[in-house]
């Protein structure tokens, strides 16, 4: 059987915004340095050249006034993919985002949709520093009217992305800068993930582990670990956070009876907060054990090399923890 | 002892911070809002004409000069309004306010308080009803504080203003009209101390800002069904009373959390989670949230009523863990 | 045209120097694997920020930006306890917290170093709020480049700075001629509307001043009239001090394009290589060099001395980084609240 | 009749328009006048919840942009936006509806009086947000520029947002991009309840379009033939890809920021004057001094469009409230 053909996850993104502004004429990719000079991840590479600046359109350092603008477009026609440089970044374009973007279908009944796709690099990582590094998808999360996805292989980015761009609604896109050279299987051609969609990354008995983005790599690891000690984990990628697949969560959560939730962002009133909740609530009576939360310390991400890898925890950690779950709670 | 209005409270607090330390500055006279009360505001806009100053719309300046002015070694007081514009103004709240102690080691000090009406305040709509303190917990560094009574709001905002650390001082536009006991003296209330607002053996009820007056109203109305709520308000988040919680949680097993914000990350998830997490083994009964669901503010009246944390829902989820074997 | 006497000249040429082998150094440091993250250097900018600096005194407040080596090195700050920082040191001036984006020594005046375009303007317009509240006679001075003024933080800040006649001093290094620009895969210059940067300011009524930003005796006249206008109590001043991109700070990634030798002030025959016109006309630190001869304030030979004494310094400073311990990881938590 | 002689002294050197089109401007500012004053009351009244932002007063602004713009032409409005919708060809009724936050309403009343959409009219919808909806209409030019159908996208904010860093930053990258839009700023003398001089720097708001080379003039805002030749030219620059166009229109609130704002900040004599310049009153009498219409024809067309109003509002007052059902439709597209 021959090899499936692989790919980078920055590469299968762009695969995906190559396809949609080929399929429609209608999608324009706007943000800083995107143009001539391809990203500063190099993650629009060759747009330009292949669509011109009409299409692919530089903006000033005016995260605001571009993202409105993006806003005003998406309300009249076009399909823009807006990119916030750095995840750090959309705190910068709070206003347009929460108080117009996410709202003005229901505010206007239907009458106007927002087709937008916000794409931001997130994570820890290459020693950015505080305002560089954060992962702040939670308060998208937190706000009515945004969808929230958060792919973390190369083919779930590609599927997602465009399904992304070709959803009605303003959807936040988040890519975990980390991740931008992992190489892996994807799809080629036309390739779609529907929004809202979960994802079991591997199958076990003992424990769910629910990990986003980069995490689900982190728990997989530590499924590995927990493997040579006999206990089984299942890893569960949400994939997006709004829709949130909640069936596939609770239905594995039921069979293994402990679960513990792994994200990228802040640990505090974040998203595994808010899924440890909603688990704990529709499974309550199956659980043997409390749902624990792993996320980012709460310390603003700080620069120094022995610092920063101390922020988000390991597989081992992680492993750690789930044995402590499995074992004290028998 | 004599009652005030919480408005009137914070007029009180505001007052004498000013009188206090001459480093102490309003950026933003309108603390009251834009109702009749704001009128309260006009002596300290007379005593303090030098330190007082009405700013632009221009959110993200004011949210950046507070900053600014607070590492320059000055105690600004600045109001954003009504907390839905602080998105407008949240790259310096949450880049700059809330990282610098932290980004300098210690070495600089951001005394400022961001004050912001939040809240449910009928006809506000979708970008009037704005309440942004889970999301301003979320990002660490930000102290919050949440007063429910007229009593609460003085000491905590003195408090406030007396912290050495950016504070997000946060109203219902609601409470300013409520009355209660105040003392007539100066006095703090320490950050990080819940306050249990009613007793109760039952269930626990915990709620902030104005939701702890639905709880109260909520807990009377169920007493009488014989079910013994205890109210119990965090008063701040950031630091919050981890232990009160907990305690609490202990000795009645149930827990509903009743919250203004939007369910999703929000403060009755991360509270839920906290004590499932550390109480797991007291809780006779799953954790309900009451809270406004995932849905922007409607504008008419019978909607905005459908997504408030009403005293009837409060009732409806604390029957429910009672009930619950 | 303004001169300026034999100390003054001198003072600044030394905070010059020290900016110049500093910022060599951070990129050997880096060639070396010694720290990992993208940096921003201010080389081809140091008469501007040396020349405001020496203006300066001690209680005066300064932000700046991603580009702040200059501005620190040029205030007198320990370079050792700075260049710890860069690499993430527990020594550093923020304990390794930072890194090279947002470096402050919060005891020479330094408000907190915002690494958000514009951020720094902000800040700064509150600093001058601050001093405005205690009624001090003193200045905050905001460092920030062209690019800023896409932001729009930056126009509300002019507006309320003008309105409250706040003590600002906002100087626009615009260091954007002579950049690739990503047309040729460069870094990015400013995307504007306007034909001039002073027109923005002056739209909300702010004086501004522009200047030669490798002229010393330009930028220390034109800073000495916009601080005293300020403590004068008429409200902020705009200065916009033009440098012609140094070819190394234009690629996407900082290269050594140019080793700086001062003899290649009185010998400009010397000069070779791809970016010779760079050295012979733009290049701060050996115009001034060539100034300060001419003009009789120092000799040759004095000048050796004394840019061999600033590369020892800032070797010393290098080795002091290298040698110092990373920061303990149990103090990860420690100062997220004062 | 004075105020009249200076209006038409002011007007005439404009483009005339025929009598017919000069009493639809009449009359379409009247229709907005009625509307005001209708709201006014039924918000003392306490029938309306929230807050109600009049633009009474201002009725040229609207009417002289508007009735030059095609139907395919866009427009994103501010919180004192009724003006805007209904000279953008909003239905009275539905409007109305919005308002009083009944499920006919343009936003099944959700919306409110803060939050009003008509696509079918092009209308982007007032905002909550000052400034809010400045870079919208940006986007639409961007849109209409891509489209090539000669659509023009205009932008009504108040003094207020001149102070918004966003305006700023759209006014940057509308001039660099040549965006066909039109910004106007109504000019009413307060931000809220704050005087513009207490809050704006510099020697004049122009300044802050001509700083990006953006073409920029000042109208009196209280001449409806003025606004309309100030607009004339811009929209004529836009269609034909000449870029944006930034319009100062100055006039006054005859209100307050909201109904039930005392005013006490307002200067009685200051207020008197600009009294005098009521647009309406202005070019009704200007209609009379040219011979176009006599008193008794324009007092016939006030009464004519307060009953149509008042028969609007009638009907909104009678339309159900949303129900429970309709609280998450189109939360997601």
């Amino acid at each position: 059987m021959p090899s499936p053909r692989t790919a980078t996850y920055r590469a299968a993104v762009l695969e995906a915004l190559f396809g949609e502004m080929q399929r429609d004429e209608s999608v324009i990719v706007m943000g800083e340095d995107i143009g001539a000079a391809g990203g500063v991840f190099k993650q629009t590479e060759g747009l330009f050249a292949q669509f011109g600046a009409e299409r692919v359109i530089d903006t000033p350092i005016s995260e605001a006034g571009a993202f409105g603008i993006a806003v005003g477009a998406a309300m009249t026609g076009q399909r823009p993919v807006f990119e916030v440089m750095f995840g750090d970044f959309i705190t910068l374009v709070m206003d347009q985002l929460v108080n117009q973007a996410a709202k003005i279908s229901y505010m206007s009944a239907g009458q106007f949709h927002v087709p937008l796709v916000l794409r931001t690099a997130v994570g820890i990582g290459g020693n950015l520093g505080p305002q560089h590094s954060q992962s702040l998808h939670a308060w998208a999360v937190h706000i009515p009217g945004l969808k929230v996805v958060m792919p973390s292989t190369p083919a779930d980015a590609k599927g997602l992305m465009a399904a992304a761009i070709r959803d009605d609604g303003p959807v936040i896109f988040f890519e975990d800068r980390m991740l931008y050279n992992m190489r892996d299987a994807v799809p080629e051609g036309d390739y779609v993930v529907p929004i809202g969609s979960a994802d079991i990354k591997r199958t076990g008995r003992d424990l769910t582990l629910i990990a986003t983005g980069r995490m689900a790599h982190v728990a997989l690891a530590a499924a590995e670990l927990l493997a040579k000690d006999d206990i089984s984990a299942e890893v569960i990628d949400p994939r997006s956070l709004v829709p949130l697949d909640l069936d596939t969560l609770v239905a594995s959560v039921k069979r293994t009876s402990r679960a513990i939730v792994a994200d990228g962002g802040y640990r505090q009133y974040g998203v595994t907060g808010e899924i440890a909740a909603i688990v704990t609530e529709h499974a309550f009576d199956w659980l043997d054990a409390p749902v624990l939360r792993v996320g980012a310390a709460d310390v603003p991400i700080p620069f120094s090399k022995s610092l920063e890898p101390l922020v988000l925890p390991d597989a081992r950690r992680l492993a750690r923890e789930a044995a402590a779950l499995v074992r004290g709670f028998r | 002892m004599r009652k005030i209005s919480y408005a009137a409270a914070i007029v009180e607090a505001l007052s004498t911070s000013l009188a206090e330390d001459a480093s102490v500055s309003l950026v933003g006279s309108y603390v009251l809002g834009l109702g009749p009360k704001r009128v309260l505001m006009d002596p300290l806009r007379a005593a303090f004409a030098d330190r007082i100053f009405d700013p632009p719309t221009s959110e993200a300046a004011i949210v950046s000069i507070g900053a600014g002015a607070a590492m320059a070694g000055t105690r600004p007081f600045v109001d954003i309004g009504t907390a839905s514009f602080s998105y407008v103004g949240w790259s310096p709240l949450v880049n700059e306010a809330a990282v610098a102690c932290h980004m300098s080691n210690g070495a600089i000090r951001v005394p400022v308080v961001y004050h912001m009406l939040h809240g449910l305040r009928g006809g506000g709509a979708a970008q009037h009803s704005g309440s942004p303190q889970a999301m301003l917990w979320n990002a660490a560094g930000l102290e919050i504080v949440l007063p429910s009574s007229p009593h609460d709001v003085k000491g905590l905002l003195r408090s406030a203003i007396k912290s050495d650390n950016p504070t997000v001082f946060i109203n219902h536009a609601r409470l300013m009209d409520i009355e209660g006991d105040v003392p007539e003296g100066d006095y703090t209330i320490p950050f990080g101390h819940a306050d249990i607002k009613r007793p109760g053996r039952d269930v626990t009820v915990i709620a902030t800002s104005y939701v702890v007056q639905t709880a109260l109203t909520a807990a009377e109305t169920l007493a009488r069904e014989g079910i013994e709520v205890e109210v119990l308000d965090p008063r701040t988040l950031v630091p919050l009373d981890q232990d009160l919680i907990l305690k609490s949680v202990g000795r009645t097993g149930r827990l509903v959390v009743a919250d203004e914000t939007n369910l999703s990350c929000g403060i009755a998830s991360e509270l839920s989670a906290i004590v499932a997490e550390h109480g797991f083994k007291s809780l006779r009964a799953p954790i309900m949230r009451v809270a406004r669901p995932n849905i922007p503010t409607p504008f008419s009246q019978p909607l905005e009523q459908a997504i408030t944390p009403t005293a009837d829902r409060i009732c409806d989820a604390v029957r429910q863990v009672v009930a619950w074997t | 045209m303004p001169t300026l006497d034999r100390r003054t000249s001198l003072s600044i040429f030394q905070r010059m120097l020290m900016i110049r082998h500093f910022e060599e150094a951070v990129i050997a440091l880096y060639k070396q694997g010694r720290f990992a993250s993208h940096y921003h250097l201010y080389i081809g900018q140091e008469a501007t920020g040396s020349a405001v600096l020496e203006t300066l005194s001690e209680k005066d407040l300064i932000c700046t930006t991603h580009r702040n080596h200059g501005h620190i090195i040029g205030r007198g700050c320990d370079p050792n306890r700075a260049m710890a920082e860069i690499l993430g040191r527990a020594s550093g001036f923020n304990g390794g917290r930072s890194g090279t984006l947002h470096i402050c020594d919060h005891s020479h005046g330094f408000l907190s170093t915002s690494a958000v375009v514009g951020g720094c303007a902000g800040l700064a317009t509150g600093a001058g709020f601050g001093l405005k509240v205690r009624r001090e006679p003193h200045v905050a001075v905001g460092f920030f480049g062209d690019g800023a003024l896409e932001e729009g933080l930056v126009s509300e800040s002019f507006n309320i700075a003008a309105l409250w006649k706040l003590p600002v001093v906002y100087v626009c290094e615009n260091n954007s001629a002579g950049a690739m620009g990503p047309q040729q895969g460069g870094y990015p210059t400013a995307i504007t509307a306007t034909d001039s940067f002073v027109r923005l300011p002056a739209a909300y009524g702010i004086h501004c001043l522009k200047v030669d930003g490798t002229d010393i005796a330009a930028v220390y006249a034109a800073a000495s009239a916009a601080g005293q206008r300020c403590r004068g109590g008429d409200g902020p001043v705009f200065i916009e001090a033009f440098t012609t991109r140094w070819p190394g700070s234009s690629p996407l990634w900082p290269e050594l394009a140019t080793v700086t030798d001062l003899n290649d002030a009185w010998d400009p025959a010397r000069i070779s290589g791809p970016h010779a016109d760079w050295s012979r006309h733009h290049d701060p630190v050996l115009r001034v060099a060539r100034e300060l001869v001419a003009g009789g304030h120092a000799s040759r030979d004095e000048l050796m001395a004394r840019d061999n004494e600033a590369r020892m310094r800032i070797a010393a400073a290098a080795n002091f980084a290298i040698d110092s311990p990373m920061p303990a990881p149990a103090s990860v938590g420690d100062h997220v609240f004062a | 009749m004075s105020t009249s002689m200076q209006a038409a002294s002011a007007s005439s050197v404009q483009s005339l328009p025929a009598a017919e089109e000069a009493l639809r401007l009449l009359r379409g500012m009247q229709f907005i006048r009625s509307f005001e004053e209708q709201v006014r009351n039924l918000s003392s009244g306490g029938v309306i919840p929230g807050l109600v932002h009049l633009c009474a007063g201002q009725e040229a602004v609207a009417v002289g942009v508007c009735s030059l713009l095609r139907a395919d032409d866009m427009i994103a409005s501010n919180h004192r936006g009724h003006g805007h919708c209904l000279a953008k060809g909003a239905d009275v009724t539905r409007l109305a509806a919005e308002v009083l936050g009944r499920r006919t309403g343009y936003g099944l009343g959700r919306g409110g009086s803060l939050h009003m959409f008509d696509a079918a009219n092009g209308n982007l919808g007032t905002t909550g947000i000052v400034g809010g909806g400045v870079p919208l209409a940006a986007g639409a030019a961007l849109s209409a520029k891509r489209r090539g159908r000669g659509q023009v996208a205009v932008s009504f904010f108040g003094d207020g947002a001149l102070n918004q860093g966003l305006l700023f930053e759209v006014l940057n990258m509308a001039s660099i991009w040549r965006l066909p839009v039109l910004f106007v700023c109504e000019n009413n003398g307060f931000g809220e309840f704050t005087a513009i001089e207490d809050v704006t720097a510099g020697p004049d708001p122009l300044a802050r379009g001509l700083t990006f080379g953006i073409a920029s003039e000042t109208v009196d805002g209280m001449d409806v033939l003025a606004v309309r030749a100030a607009a004339q030219r811009a929209l004529a620059r836009a269609r034909e890809r000449g870029g944006p166009s930034f319009l100062v229109c100055n006039t006054y609130r005859f209100g307050g920021h909201h109904v039930g704002d005392k005013q006490d900040y307002k200067d009685d004599a200051d207020a008197k004057a600009w009294r005098l310049k009521d647009p309406i009153e202005r070019f009704g009498g200007w209609l009379q001094h040219c011979g176009m219409a006599n008193a008794s024809a324009i007092a016939a067309l006030k009464t004519e469009v307060d009953e149509a109003v008042r028969a609007a509002i009638e009907l909104a007052k009678a339309a159900p409230l949303p129900a429970a059902d309709d609280l998450e439709l189109h939360l997601h597209a």
